[in-house]
């Protein structure tokens, strides 16, 4: 979900690049020196992530997974995703410059949210059924918040845009109900494999 | 089905990674049903790269294959293939990726169309036979370097494949976990290609050693056993001598 | 797949980064902003002709423009139609006003020209240079840092998720729409996950090793030529007529 | 320096990941200067967490540490230990994260506070004395397997260490790169620990063959040297016989 250059208006540009440069300040805030090998390796892992193509219905669509991005990092969802959004428009021209600040607090202000909704659900207490319902919840309605605040962008720049701010979400209608099954089974394995990574060690303290 | 059918017929196969030089150069290799072939190759010589074009995972710019003595091109063609050829990756890190090793091993027979229940019986069975009951539940994540080799064979194992093609599968392992791989490989009376830098277990367990060298395979390698000096720690690790 | 564009050897290649970076830059600003057909189309000729210097292949330019131009061609499906004005003509009963196929052109050459001008910043500077250079010119080194260890894990992570890949297409995987699909692609960015989580700390071990502090250095030292200053003020010069031309004409 | 100073002293060392059984318990070890240790044991019996406790890396639940006469407790005391002691990993893509070759020999230089110019000539010089002159502009994720491990190396000796842990440098090696680290090795005259599943070359290169099971370190082990059956393919590889 990324919009081109060219497309927004310089308020929406703006706007946009401001309020992702707070988060990204909170972000930065939780990050220690010390994390930012760790921090790389795992936003390298989630950049990858979301080149997986999975099919649904005829035809594919690739992962997009900030509901996950937003479980696992908290806060610092924003720089992770502030560097994914630039290697997409430096590696493969996905996105720009200019709207590399609307594009990331589009993708990294839903995985906050959804930290903040959901990431009760996922500690170690909870039980099989919570835990399945929030991961769920969360890679659902990442997208969700995505796809509209993507819509919103474009209608905020003018009101002709609306029939495809409308498509826009209702497109990932679909991709919602495959992300969030897809967050929940991957935070099952996680939680088989490695809960350590679900319970903080990346997120706030 | 004859003993000396053609499992692997590979003519002229011409392969380079993007940018690079050609790894294969108009390569000819054979392999026939209850062949046992060992392949060495410096680092680097292109052994793996040859066993991932035989199974469709990698596309050379030129050359014919032929997999059972038909030819394979497009991916619809390897996918029988892959149904009939195991492949034991290098690094068995890559080839499990399931939370458990049951799942891991049922993950292929699922594939191919069986039930969950027929599927996680054929993988119980494997298990059982490479002597890893009780592997069942384990983290495929959380097993040790050997184990997670042994699970690996399994997961391939599980599919019942007619053909073994094994990358490097003894490198890093220890003797006991070695022995065990051994005693599994010849139990089994599978035809198989078999790469290692170890060449007295090449010996051991193959009929003939190729090697690769530029781009290609040199066959006509003759095996001397002969005298050697050699070294042992006394005691811990059982040793025969001739 | 991820491959850098970089190499070659142009003009433009051996060009200060920091000064490529500044100018990109400035110049997206300005065409972002701008909305006179004119101008754009000067912004255009401008980018076109300095990704010709830069002498990027055509087959790799034109393969880097297509993401691009979808979009855009998603918008002209409606924005000559929903854009409030004057009818040109009508398709059936729909108009189609002059007004929208104006705005959906200037969208177009926008983004064309925008695009084209990235295109040619990265294909004559790798990626890590860029890093480098943005922290000389004052990007937290925090965000720098990040930016260097995800690009150079990138790569290691994509073999990986390749082999798994491979791993299971070797044992007859086939993606489809169902349970199955969906939870063999979850386990596998799960795998990937728990495996760069401990790649991480293998590797930041293997940092403290030889002595890490904090503090990543560059062999690559910036240093500001005579064409660098040549080149920064013929293009600001272009990107401030640009400037005066859009303005002068909108008061 | 006297020649016998006790370089690392490990007494009573006990440690366990979270959640496991105990992978060293009460283990003790001695290294003094001039030693050439060989370390072997089977997979997962702790010798890679053996030697990331001698760096500092892991800490031990109880026990001492003891590194060139001074008690090693804290992380500045393991700051200076890996100074002198270098530690090759297990697996060269965790120990080279730079773009190219250079910045990542020219890293450890640069950390201990020589100049830019100083760190690259170091850089050099060590890359050219492991026979990777060339080298310094190729991009580290695209070399090969043996290529990797060499500039590992080299990341670790242009730091001047005066210990070498190598843990498992030969695993997956060719021959020839194998017999390039047997030189390079010889030629350093330095103290190392080498640990390795191959008996044969831990005989050639180290002084003593220590073993390590159930969390403890074996050390009387004597190796026997004798004649032994061996096969070998003619002519590719050049091999002595005694
Ligand atoms: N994904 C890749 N992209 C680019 N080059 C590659 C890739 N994989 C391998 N190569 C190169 O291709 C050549 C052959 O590699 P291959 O892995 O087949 O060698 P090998 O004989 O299996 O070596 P080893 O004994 O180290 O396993 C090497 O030079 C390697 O650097
Ligand atoms: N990060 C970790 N978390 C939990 N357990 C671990 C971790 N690393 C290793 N272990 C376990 O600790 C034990 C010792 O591992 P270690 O890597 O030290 O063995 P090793 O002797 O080096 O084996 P190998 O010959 O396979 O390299 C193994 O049982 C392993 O599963
Ligand atoms: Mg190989
Ligand atoms: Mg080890």
């Amino acid at each position: 979900m990324h919009i081109s250059e060219g497309v927004l208006s310089p308020a929406v540009l703006i706007g946009g690049a401001a309020i992702a440069a707070a988060g990204v300040a909170a972000g930065l805030k939780d990050i220690d020196q010390k994390e930012i090998p760790s921090m790389g390796i795992l936003s390298a892992a989630f950049f990858v992530a979301s080149l997986i193509h999975v099919p649904v219905g005829p035809v594919s669509v690739h992962l997009i997974l900030n509901g996950l991005v937003g479980l696992i990092l908290g806060w610092k969802a924003f720089p992770a995703i502030l560097v994914g959004t630039a290697l997409h428009a430096l590696l493969f021209q996905f996105g720009g410059i200019t709207t590399l600040g609307v594009n990331t607090l589009n993708m990294a202000l839903p995985a906050v949210i959804c930290y903040y909704l959901f990431g009760w659900g996922l500690k170690s207490g909870s039980g099989r059924s919570v835990f399945i319902f929030a991961a769920f919840a969360s890679g659902c309605c990442a997208v969700l918040i995505s796809s509209i605040m993507v819509g919103f962008s474009l209608y905020l720049t003018g009101e002709a845009f609306l029939p495809a701010a409308k498509l826009v979400v209702a497109a990932h209608l679909p991709v919602m109900f495959i992300e969030g099954s897809l967050t929940a089974a991957c935070t099952l394995f996680l939680r088989k494999v490695r809960p350590e990574l679900l319970e903080g060690v990346y997120a706030p303290k | 089905m004859e003993k000396n059918e053609l499992i692997i017929n590979l003519e002229d196969i011409t392969f380079s990674y993007p940018g690079g030089a050609p790894v294969l150069d108009k390569l000819n290799f054979k392999l026939h049903r209850g062949n046992r072939i060992g392949l060495m190759g410096p680092n680097g010589s292109g052994k793996t790269t040859l066993v991932h074009i035989v199974m469709g995972l990698l596309k050379p710019s030129a050359g014919r294959i032929e997999i059972f003595e038909k030819p394979a091109v497009t991916e619809k063609d390897f996918r029988k293939v892959r149904g009939k050829i195991g492949l034991l990756f290098q690094d068995a890190d890559d080839q499990l990726f399931s939370p458990t090793v049951l799942e891991d091993v049922a993950f292929g027979p699922l594939n191919l169309g069986k039930s969950q229940d027929e599927a996680m019986d054929i993988a119980r069975n494997t298990l059982k036979f490479l002597g890893l009951d009780g592997f069942e539940d384990r983290i495929t994540y959380k097993l040790s370097g050997g184990e997670k080799k042994l699970v690996s064979l399994a997961t391939i194992l599980a599919m019942e494949p007619e053909v073994l093609l094994l990358d490097e599968p003894i490198s890093g392992l220890d003797d006991k976990t070695k022995a065990t791989l051994k005693n599994v490989l010849l139990d089994l009376d599978l035809s198989y290609i078999l790469i290692s830098h170890e060449i007295d277990f090449l010996a051991e367990i193959t009929d003939s050693i190729y090697t690769m060298e530029n781009g290609e395979i040199l066959i006509d390698q003759e095996i001397h056993v002969h005298q050697h000096v050699h070294a042992h720690p006394h005691g811990v690790y059982a040793h025969k001598h001739k | 797949m991820i491959e850098e564009l970089s190499s070659g050897n142009s003009l433009i290649q051996r060009l200060d980064p920091r000064v490529k970076i500044v100018l990109v830059f400035l110049f997206s600003v300005v065409v972002a902003v701008s909305n006179r057909l004119p101008v754009l189309m000067w912004a255009l000729v401008l980018a076109l002709l300095i990704v010709f210097t830069a002498r990027v292949p055509a087959k790799e330019l034109l393969r880097r423009l297509i993401p691009v131009n979808m979009l855009i061609v998603f918008l002209w499906l409606f924005l000559p139609f929903t854009f409030a004005g004057k009818p040109l003509f009508y398709m059936g009963s729909l108009p189609v006003t002059r007004e929208g196929v104006l705005y959906a052109t200037q969208i177009s050459i926008k983004s064309n020209a925008m695009m084209l001008m990235l295109i040619a910043l990265v294909a004559t500077t790798p990626i890590f240079t860029l890093g480098h250079a943005m922290h000389e010119l004052g990007i937290p080194k925090k965000i720098v840092h990040l930016f260097f260890f995800t690009f150079r894990y990138i790569h290691v992570m994509h073999r990986e998720y390749v082999r798994l890949l491979n791993s299971m297409k070797i044992r007859g995987f086939r993606p489809k729409n169902n349970l199955h699909t969906y939870r063999s692609f979850a386990y596998m960015v799960g795998m990937l996950l728990v495996r760069s989580f401990d790649r991480a700390q293998r590797v930041y071990n293997a940092m403290l090793c030889r002595g890490y502090k904090g503090n990543l250095y560059s062999l690559s030292k910036f240093s500001l030529k005579g064409r660098d200053v040549i080149s920064i003020v013929l293009m600001v010069a272009v990107i401030i007529i640009l400037g005066v031309l859009e303005w002068k004409k909108t008061n």
